[in-house]
């Protein structure tokens, strides 16, 4: 009867509809993480997509903490096949890496980033140093040997009578940022190097030296504005007293709006950080799962792509980006082992 | 008679006298209460009309584009010097040397690598893919010379529709005094124009504003909404026919009522909350997916159409169920075959307009990572993609000037959308708007 | 699988076509009790359809509220005034303590709410007022739509009006009287916000506005009120209770509104009543917590959902009252 | 419009009429002359002229839609409240054309009240349903003068004894003869001369129709009162003139008695026999 057949046809169509969900292997390459990553990732994927058969990276800007959280979730067509970071890869993440079966991790440094300190082409540039920053960003600051307090700075005047009577508020990322980590790694742990008893501390007792040089004051003073750059921009932009933490390549977007302070006696520019003598100053990369190689059609080519002399090369379209290219040398190091997939992490 | 009344017990005996003293005060009471009316519904007018123009203002430009013509000698020995002519080969030859020839031809003066780089950047860098699609699509082009217009870069579009001031010192400005005069030649030569900006509806997303395009975008919303439109529509119609149609009036009926109330008014990033644990992290669907983005929105939308949809079946009037179960129809029957036909018009209407509210939503997809970076056009509901106000949002970040022109000019496009959508609703009723 | 989808939804959209000429060509138009049977089973299902949503809505929050509620106690989350979600991802990396308490969202999302009801409620209100008691029907079936036109612009269409115009304007202004407006101020975000919600107000209003009885009116026209009297003392007490309930609705839009202050507010938490300061929300926090960072075992994004959860009761409970509201005013009026 | 004409001092006041309260038969109240009442396009009412005099009640009656009830609308102007309806022919109430655009409404019809032919309280106390109008006009000097106000109009209205223990009530939970009569103290509070009633009877059941045609009669006593009704009994009883109206035209007007017994047109004639209706 018509009755029994509509409803085998109904039966029939759910079952077409619960195949939609049995994937067929993605065609389409997914990479994840760094913001700072992002703006390069994104200019490779499109000239990518658009000069070879393959369809376009589908890239989502998560943060390198985030983005390794999804990379390291295991294999298989629902987690992504590259993440991107604006750090490397911690040991603690190589491990959950490996506990969810992630056992085999390219590793393609891609070029430099300096972290600028920046605020309003409106406002007066500052002439800062690490140690300064240290007091006036860290959680708790020494006060004589040996000992600490809770930050009391409330103005950069505080930090130093050379600095502007300012109320200290700096914007920066929140701690799922690659561009925190190596903040408060290559500043904060750099100016608080500078107390003898701190840097003694290091070699006695390592998690707490580290616990003392990275943590971020939580009063007010840093005011996490999210993993969104553009934002801290134009913030920036609009409060002339406040002063950002970005990489260098939004620095370079934005140069008409804002400028970077002297950090060390440095200016953040192209050659400044290229030569290393801008002492704020990061190597990115990206991270590939090797498993995945092959499977998901346009991965090696992809990673081609972007190790590519016209693509991070010193005349390369990222380097139009603000990204900083590596010397020749380094590059056709990364660039052999991505191909070769040999610059393999220790599990 | 008169006399049962008490006297001490006063009615205003010169009321017309105490009315006429008052009557000033109380007219200017009177005119300032109409006043405040005016004002109220003028200032939520100009709020209309100060956020559309805003919009309209920043976004028209962007329906034009920048082009530069260039003389492009498509050259063998560049493109394809073993002669080959095979795709492979053509596919990963240098066009971009095609282009820095041409642009140095056209000025030659320029000498130092600085500025010859400062002068390549002229020109979009994505013009290259053309050079590169119109090569592939006939190679028999190669050896000729053409006269193409091709994309110009954001930042010249931007300095010919005056979002760079040229009035701003050199150091500010994000095109130097050297590049403002190639500009300034180019148009003299008549080779640099605006033209309108096919691009923009074409193409899908790119880092570069001035290739990027809504086509992704509006394909993702359209798999979209589809995919709601085939959940919700059939589900919320049936809803809505058992709970006015078949419905007993107890306890539990009035409480699914009360809950589809309830669920119309529930935030709609909840729903986004709802489909991240769901249909993502515990059914496993795809991300970024308009299947799973139309689900969510499936379940947003389905309490407006089932109430829209049973105000139209209690529209009809109760004659034509009596007139139909009086001829021993049953109450399915007449509930198909009267009831639901003459209430179409109205759940069409309801229907359209929560498609609409659908189209317009961003926070329940931002949840199931609709936001990625994505160019390539979808090609169903379950390749990854992005939907028009998502891709707003997007591109309301993006650091570019030249995007926030692009960013205006989708919200037009959407805004474009949403009221044909309305019309069409408003038409729908006005057509069939029956009165019984 | 895209084809199949295609085909499905191909097939689906011809359904009503076959059906629709099966019922005007074929002769024989007889009841199937087996028939009617399952269409009344699927017509069942789908009434229920409602009901599992919200059961889903709950019972995903709540799942992961309550591992939410296991890290952190639910009593520093309702009670403690800091919010500052910066557990340590890693285990080598030092974040900040992370404390998570929901009171300066929600003090946030209650200042930007509190904002945008002082705009819409005026606004709507008397705007209502105009269109159902002053205005000719010619203007009214003008400016009603066009009023109602705000509620169909999408939200992030108002996000980039107050990010990009609303904002900076409000700031400039600010300077030129000496006033220290911040670029994210919940002013920017709850203003916007007011003018999006003002048709829900107005329109809402304008309907119980109309539906007081005439016989009201005549009467106090006839004791010689004027009509501004009239609304005041006899219209407006009688729609009151359907005003409280519009309302209500408006505001429990404020609260959940998402794209507007993602993209025009805040994201320090600060406990401030000041409107020219950032501040956050709850459905900020809820978007920054969970784009960007997925995985489901931190305290961070479990917090997310406790968030929505707090979200989600408190709306439910403004809608359930002005839902009580009505009723009572209908049984007063039917 | 803010009424720039004076009123005259002359005007008999409430005051002044409860003084004498002799029956004065050429004591002229409203003069109607050729009133004429359109609803957009269409003719309500044609060339209407009509004489209303102090402390009578003149009944309007006719068959339903024959423009009574437009007619009365017409004397405190509510028909101003109707978008579409225009009103031309002068309405003289005291020798002053009310229709004139210089004629306040607002005082109009503080001088003119209106009961309407449903029951219609605010949904407000009793005491507040009173107290409204003299409160809009100011007319209190203080809370225990506004008490009186209040007290006296449910007194004359015949309500004092019933709701005077429960005035903080809501007027709506009245039964619907006494809301009827809750509106007519209403109506007196603001100390009108005339009284426009508008069938108040046709929705009571004949003993509060009975209550409220005695209070007439009292009411008569200070006020002049025009009352629509399609009840002939009705007019028979309460009232001392009466006019019939039929196809938006005044057919006839006299003492009561005349017309129910020696109509002059036949029309009315055919009317009060029950011919047409």
């Amino acid at each position: 009867m018509t009755f029994t057949k509509t409803l085998a046809l109904t039966a029939l169509t759910v079952a077409a509809l619960a195949n939609i969900n049995a994937a067929q292997a993605r065609d389409q390459i997914r990479i994840v993480g760094s913001s700072t990553v992002y703006p390069f990732a994104t200019a490779v994927a499109e000239t990518f997509g658009k000069t070879t058969e393959f369809k376009t990276p589908v890239i989502e800007s998560t943060g390198s903490g985030g983005g390794l959280k999804l990379f390291c979730a295991g294999e298989g067509d629902n987690t992504p096949d590259i993440t991107n970071s604006s750090r490397a890869i911690k040991k603690s993440e190589v491990d959950r890496c490996a506990k969810n079966g992630v056992k085999n991790i390219t590793e393609v440094k891609i070029g430099y980033d300096g972290i600028v300190f920046a605020n309003s082409r409106k406002a007066k540039p500052m002439t800062i140093t690490r140690k300064q920053l240290f007091l006036a960003l860290a959680k708790d600051v020494p006060a004589g040997e040996g000992k600490l307090v809770a930050n009391p700075n409330k103005t950069w005047k505080d930090v130093d009578p050379s600095l502007p009577d300012l109320k200290i508020e700096v914007l920066g990322p929140p701690p799922t940022s690659g561009t925190r980590d190596a903040f408060a790694e290559l500043a904060l742990e750099g100016g608080c190097k500078k107390f003898d008893w701190l840097k003694a501390m290091k070699k006695q007792d390592k998690n707490k030296y580290k616990a003392i040089c990275h943590s971020i004051r939580e009063d007010g003073g840093y005011v996490e504005a999210g993993e969104n750059d553009v934002l801290i921009i134009r913030k920036l932009e609009a409060n002339p007293k406040a002063f950002g933490i970005f990489g260098y390549s939004f620095l370079d977007q934005n140069g008409d709006k804002i400028q970077g302070n002297l950090i060390d006696g440095q200016e953040p520019t192209f050659e400044n950080i290229s030569s290393g003598a801008y002492p704020v100053s990061r190597s990115l990369y990206f991270y590939v799962k090797n498993a995945h190689v092959g499977k998901i059609a346009g991965i090696a080519e992809f990673i081609q792509e972007f190790t590519s002399n016209k693509a991070w090369g010193e005349e390369g379209y990222l380097a139009d980006k603000g990204l900083i290219p590596m010397p020749m040398a380094e590059r056709n190091k990364f660039s052999e082992e991505a191909k070769t997939q040999t610059n393999n992490i220790q599990m | 008679m008169t006399d049962t009344i008490d006297t001490s017990l006063s009615i205003p005996k010169n009321t017309s006298e105490i009315v006429h003293q008052g009557l000033k005060k109380r007219y200017a009471a009177e005119k300032r209460f109409r006043r405040y009316g005016v004002v109220a519904v003028c200032v939520a007018l100009l709020g209309l009309v100060v956020l559309f123009s805003s919009i309209l203002t920043k976004g028209y430009t962007a329906f034009y584009q920048t082009n530069i013509q260039l003389d492009i000698t498509f050259d063998e020995s560049v493109i394809d010097p073993k002669g080959t002519r095979k795709t492979k080969d053509l596919s990963s030859a240098d066009y971009a040397a095609l282009l820095k020839k041409a642009m140095r031809t056209q000025f030659p003066e320029v000498k130092t690598r600085r500025d010859k780089k400062k002068l390549y950047n002229l020109v979009s860098s994505t013009a290259v893919f053309a050079l590169r699609a119109k090569t592939m699509a006939d190679p028999s082009i190669i050896g000729q010379t053409h006269s193409l217009w091709l994309t110009a870069s954001d930042d010249v579009d931007m300095l010919i529709k005056g979002h760079i001031p040229r009035e701003l010192p050199e150091n500010e400005r994000r095109i130097s005094n050297k590049e403002i005069s190639w500009v300034d030649q180019l148009i003299e030569a008549g080779s640099l124009e605006k033209q309108f900006n096919r691009q923009f509806f074409s193409a899908g997303d790119s880092r570069e504003p001035e290739a990027a395009g809504i086509k992704g975008a509006i394909i993702g919303s359209f798999y979209t909404l589809l995919v709601t439109l085939l959940l919700t529509f059939p589900t919320s119609v049936a809803a809505a026919i058992y709970l006015e149609e078949f419905a007993p009036k107890n306890r539990w009926t009035a409480m699914i009522e009360v809950n589809i109330n309830n669920l119309a008014a529930v935030p709609s990033i909840v729903f986004g909350l709802l489909g991240l644990a769901i249909f993502l992290n515990v059914m496993h669907l795809p991300r970024s997916a308009p299947i799973v983005g139309g689900l969510v929105l499936a379940l947003m939308t389905l309490p407006t159409i089932i109430i829209a949809s049973r105000a139209a079946l209690k529209s009809v009037p109760p004659s034509i169920r009596a007139a139909a179960l009086g001829l021993g129809a049953t109450r399915m029957q007449t509930v198909f075959h009267h009831v639901l036909p003459l209430a179409m018009p109205g759940i069409m209407t309801g229907t359209i307009i929560g498609m609409a509210q659908a189209l317009g939503e961003t926070a329940p997809l931002l949840m199931i990572g609709m936001v990625a970076f994505i160019v390539d056009v979808p090609g169903g509901p379950t390749d990854p993609s992005t939907v028009l106000p998502v891709q707003i949002f997007l591109w309301a970040d993006a650091p570019e000037r030249a995007f926030v022109e692009r960013t205006s000019a989708a919200i037009l496009v959407l805004l474009g959308f949403l009221v044909s959508m309305n019309a069409l609703a408003i038409f729908l009723r006005k057509k069939f708007e029956r009165h019984w | 699988m895209n084809t199949i989808f295609i085909i499905l939804a191909l097939v689906a959209f011809s359904i009503p076509a076959i059906v629709s000429y099966r019922w005007r060509h074929s002769i024989r138009l007889v009841a199937n009790p087996k028939v009617e049977l399952f269409v009344r089973v699927l017509l069942i299902l789908s009434s229920l359809i409602a009901v599992i949503t919200t059961v889903g809505i709950v019972l995903s929050l709540l799942f992961e509220s309550i591992r939410f509620f296991n890290l952190v106690s639910p009593l520093e989350f309702l009670t403690s005034t800091v919010w500052s979600p910066q557990t340590a991802l890693r285990g080598d990396q030092v974040g900040g303590s992370g404390v998570f308490g929901s009171l300066p969202l929600l003090a946030g999302t209650m200042l930007i709410s509190a904002i945008a009801m002082t705009v819409a409620v005026p606004v709507g209100l008397f705007a209502a007022i105009y269109l159902a008691e002053y205005a000719t029907p010619r203007f009214r079936n003008w400016a009603k739509p066009a009023l109602e036109i705000l509620a169909g612009v999408p939200t992030v269409v108002y996000g980039f009006f107050a990010a990009l115009t609303v904002a900076p304007i409000l700031r400039e202004t600010g300077t030129v009287l000496g006033l220290d407006i911040a670029s994210e101020s919940a002013l920017a975000a709850g203003s916007v916000m007011g003018i999006m919600i003002i048709p829900f107000v107005s329109s809402l209003s304008d309907d119980v506005i109309r539906a007081v009885p005439r016989s009201l009116r005549d009467a106090s026209l006839g004791l010689g009120a004027t009509q501004s009297e009239t609304i005041r003392q006899v219209v407006l007490p009688a729609a009151l209770p359907g005003i409280v309930s519009a309302v209500l609705l408006a505001a429990s839009r404020a609260i959940g509104e998402t794209m507007i202050v993602v993209m025009a507010a805040g994201l320090a938490a600060k406990l401030t009543a000041n409107p020219l300061e950032a501040v956050t929300t709850v459905t900020v926090q809820i978007v920054t917590l969970l784009v960007g960072d997925q995985e489901f075992d931190s305290a961070k994004t479990l917090a997310a959902f406790a968030l929505g959860l707090l979200l989600f009761c408190v709306t439910l409970t403004l809608n359930f009252i002005a839902f009580k509201v009505v009723q009572r005013y209908r049984e007063q009026y039917d | 419009m803010l009424a720039q004409q004076q009123i005259d001092p002359s005007t008999p006041t409430m005051g002044q009429n409860q003084q004498m309260s002799i029956h004065l038969e050429n004591n002229l109240k409203v003069k109607v002359s050729d009133v004429a009442v359109y609803y957009g396009d269409k003719q309500a009412l044609f060339g209407i002229d009509l004489d209303i005099y102090k402390n009578q009640v003149t009944a309007l009656i006719g068959p339903s839609g024959c423009g009574k009830s437009t007619f009365l609308r017409c004397i405190n102007r509510m028909n101003d409240t109707i978008e579409s309806c225009r009103v031309t022919g002068s309405i003289e109430i005291d020798g002053v054309n009310i229709s004139d655009r210089s004629v306040d409404v607002v005082e109009l019809r503080s001088r003119i009240g209106i009961v309407f032919q449903k029951a219609n309280p605010f949904p407000k106390s009793i005491y507040d349903n009173v107290s409204y109008g003299p409160r809009i006009h100011g007319l209190a000097k203080d809370r225990q003068h506004l008490d009186h106000i209040v007290e006296s109009s449910l007194e004359r209205a015949g309500l004092w004894k019933e709701v005077s223990d429960r005035l903080d009530e809501p007027g709506t939970g009245l039964s619907g003869g006494q809301q009827q009569r809750l509106c007519i103290a209403r109506t007196i509070a603001v100390g009108p001369d005339v009284i426009l009633m508008d069938e108040p009877c046709s929705a009571l059941d004949p003993i509060a129709t009975a209550k409220i045609e005695e209070l007439m009669d009292e009411l008569r006593q200070n006020f002049t009162i025009i009352i629509v009704t399609h009840s002939m009994q009705q007019a028979a009883r309460v009232s001392q003139k009466t006019a019939f109206f039929h196809l938006g035209k005044l057919v006839e007007c006299g003492e009561t008695e005349q017309i129910f017994t020696n109509p002059q047109d036949s029309r009315t004639q055919d009317y009060i026999t029950g011919r047409i209706g």
